[in-house]
């Protein structure tokens, strides 16, 4: 699974992409936030607030119960800005 | 037509391409977003628009796509910039063309609405403070909350 | 400002003239009037834009005040050709610029909707069938009166 | 007082400016109109249907009851089509 954390969150966590393999339980979006959340106090800081996230799977946005396989680009980031 | 690029855009060349030789167009509308020189309060020097690419453009097109289902537009462009810009700098351009110009102008508000809310932009501000990350607006959230419930041009 | 010429004008020149040093302009909003080279089922060759020298001018600039006082505008621009045009030539050009991009699309509407149902231009296209005046059209009044009901931005 | 005549009202009338004296009677627009229509058969083809003119004494649109004097300029013409 690819993971791309963008903007502040990209900041917070010190990371703007990794590749990992969450546990085969881990299978929707809400499960893999929790997960990402137990690998350090930055995770954790950086993932408290979850209406501050928004989720895009595939580049596509999704919401909390959405599945995520191991194939997927999965990309955490805080409200949108542009225009 | 939609573009994510770090250059500066020519409106007028822009809107000329647009409509050129197509003349069954009534109204072009358009938006031009510039970089403001204060913001919360503070003098901003410059600002840093980050963007991920790949989902950019797919988002502006599906926005496109969504705007062209919803008004009869002949003609309509999205350019949006990333990089590094400074006060007065062109940000984003919208442009819409129709027949008449009750579609046009809807359409282009409708492109601003969803733009600010979907297009995976971040802008981070040069600050005397330092730097910070601009905070998403509510009032954007409910200007794009209101093409939802009006259901459409 | 308000212009009514027999010119062309240039789209980018006159946002770019409108905007350069006021770094306070987060959006300028515009729409551009473009001859159609159909209308009422007929094809048109060509159009004669007549208007009342002085009178225009006078309800131009009562109405861009008005926009200016109902919305926090940090400039506006409305250009009016007159004369024999062609498909495809530009006829009308409104800008506003504001801090924020309700406020500059609104007022740009309201300019378009004025203008269409106050400024004393008339309009003669030469069909095939001979020349024929533009009959005014009851959905710009209905257009117009909106900003009544609302009571303005 | 001088009197205009715009688009298909002028090209009706066949005339597109004049100066002229109404007799005293005439004080406002609603009397100015009914005493043209009454200086011949174009005039009065022209002025027929009073909800398709406009009216502007010194370039600014006025009412039927809106008073006319010698010195003003009187312009009478359809709807706009401009923009």
């Amino acid at each position: 699974m690819r993971l791309l954390y963008f903007a502040h969150l990209r900041d917070k966590i010190g990371i703007a992409e990794e590749r990992l393999d969450p546990p085969p339980g881990v299978a929707d979006v809400a499960a893999l936030i929790e997960w990402l959340k137990g690998r350090g106090p930055k995770f954790a800081a950086a993932l408290a607030n979850p209406k501050a996230l928004r989720v895009a799977v595939n580049q596509t946005y999704v919401g909390w119960q959405h599945p995520v396989t191991p194939g997927d680009e999965v990309a955490i980031f805080p409200p949108v800005t542009g225009g | 037509m939609i573009r994510v690029q770090r250059e500066d855009f020519d409106v007028g060349a822009e809107i000329e391409a647009l409509t050129r030789g197509k003349t069954g167009i009534g109204g072009v509308a358009s938006f031009i977003g510039l970089m403001r020189d204060v913001a919360g309060g503070s003098a901003i020097r410059a600002m840093t628009l980050e963007h991920y690419p790949g989902m950019t453009e797919r988002e502006l097109e599906r926005i496109e796509t969504e705007a062209q289902r919803r008004w009869p537009l002949i003609a309509s462009l999205v350019i949006h910039r990333y990089g590094r810009l400074e006060p007065g700098d062109r940000i984003v351009m919208v442009a819409t063309a129709s027949a008449h110009r009750a579609a046009a102008f809807e359409a282009c508000e409708f492109l601003m609405d969803y733009l600010k809310t979907k297009a995976p932009f971040w802008k981070q501000e040069e600050t005397p403070e330092g730097p910070r990350w601009v905070a998403a607006e509510t009032s954007d959230d409910a200007a794009a909350a209101r093409w939802t419930k009006e259901g459409g041009g």
